[in-house]
């Protein structure tokens, strides 16, 4: 079933879509078929355990579950310091 | 945990975690290198996703705190377009003994450069650019292997 | 290496080892502590011998220089009377990368403490006084096990 | 045989011995015999390994020789920092 899911990109992935937020509808139970379905947005072929997630502003996991109306953001491999 | 866009002051902070029962300071800096695997860097900018940054730091600390007998612990990164020599991200311990002074420095360090959402695009003397860590975003010019940074 | 009569400014030392080429700086402070040992010191004095100390200090910072990459590692003692909250010893190194200036700082600090000939008198607050480390030394309040210091 | 030896005392040695120099004539070969003749000067019973020795400004070994006319300075456990 499709959720309406705010995500919010960062860094490369937001270069790469061209915008910082979309709301998008999605067949997505987890955190994770996100990232897979907005492949094509984000442009990313890094393994999953290289990017990090969160929800509503809480970090969260892959295989965290994603509700409708959820914001997920998609970090892509940080490099702090 | 502190997020700033103004140069850090790392002797003013220090201050900040003065205590008598104190007899040891550990502090760690990050600059701006001129270099990084082999490509002469211009300027670096750092883009911080900033709620999620400070409390993710705040919890690093936590961690410290929990791990060693410490009396203080603070780390502070900059945000935005920093030249070289600048310094990107400060941490200062102070504890009783220098053992988990040493420790807990280099933890909350560790820790905050895989954990933070933080990520960093180096500028190159050539005129490319790229963001640092990201071999595979997909992005042009992002020809970096995993990154070896200070 | 230096022995100096006079505070350590530390903020002023550290900027004497910045350099285009560092990504990581490594300072460590020994301070004094208001206690050691469950007794309430008062302030300290430390005894040093000059020449030597100093070439065995810039011993083991060549020894540093050799066992780990750096770019400048400096080490600076304080000699005379000190108080609660001063800085009796102040290490800085920097280098390319965190891994060595984190080692390198350790392994000056270890070894400046066990190789340079330096006493410390520690007065307590109930009025005596004794030389750290030296139980058997058959001196008067000389009373302490192997001290754990900063 | 007898040698001249100038021995410095330093720290708690020094305040046991009442002095920080004195030439003395002792039957010595290293600089442990040179230690062990002092005892009732420097008051220590350190393990000879707790303390450190310097012979003429060099750091030294406790059994390293010592020579007529030599400076040997006996260190108490250091205790930098």
């Amino acid at each position: 079933m499709s959720k309406s899911i705010t995500v919010r990109y960062f860094a490369g992935f937001r270069e790469h879509a061209g915008t910082d937020q979309e709301t998008v509808s999605v067949a997505a139970s987890t955190a994770g078929d996100v990232f897979a379905a907005l492949k094509h947005r984000h442009g990313s072929t890094e393994p999953l355990g290289h990017c990090k997630v969160a929800i509503n502003d809480e970090m969260a996991e892959w295989d965290s579950a994603v509700n409708d109306g959820d914001t997920v953001l998609l970090f892509p491999p940080v490099a702090g310091g | 945990m502190d997020i700033t866009k103004d140069p850090i002051e790392p002797d003013r902070l220090r201050d900040e975690l003065i205590d008598d029962r104190a007899g040891a300071y550990v502090g760690f800096e990050g600059w701006i290198r001129n270099h990084n695997e082999g490509q002469d860097v211009l300027r670096l900018e750092y883009e911080v996703y900033v709620p999620l940054a400070l409390s993710e730091g705040d919890k690093v600390i936590a961690e410290a705190k929990k791990k060693f007998p410490l009396l203080h612990a603070e780390c502070v990164h900059r945000s935005g377009s920093l030249e070289i020599g600048e310094c990107a991200v400060w941490v200062g311990v102070t504890s009783a003994h220098r053992d988990e002074a040493f420790a807990a420095c280099r933890y909350i360090i560790d820790q905050v450069k895989v954990r933070l959402p933080i990520w960093k695009k180096e500028h190159y003397v050539d005129g490319h650019s790229g963001w640092v860590n990201c071999e595979r975003c997909a992005e042009h010019g992002q020809l970096h292997p995993e990154a070896v940074s200070p």
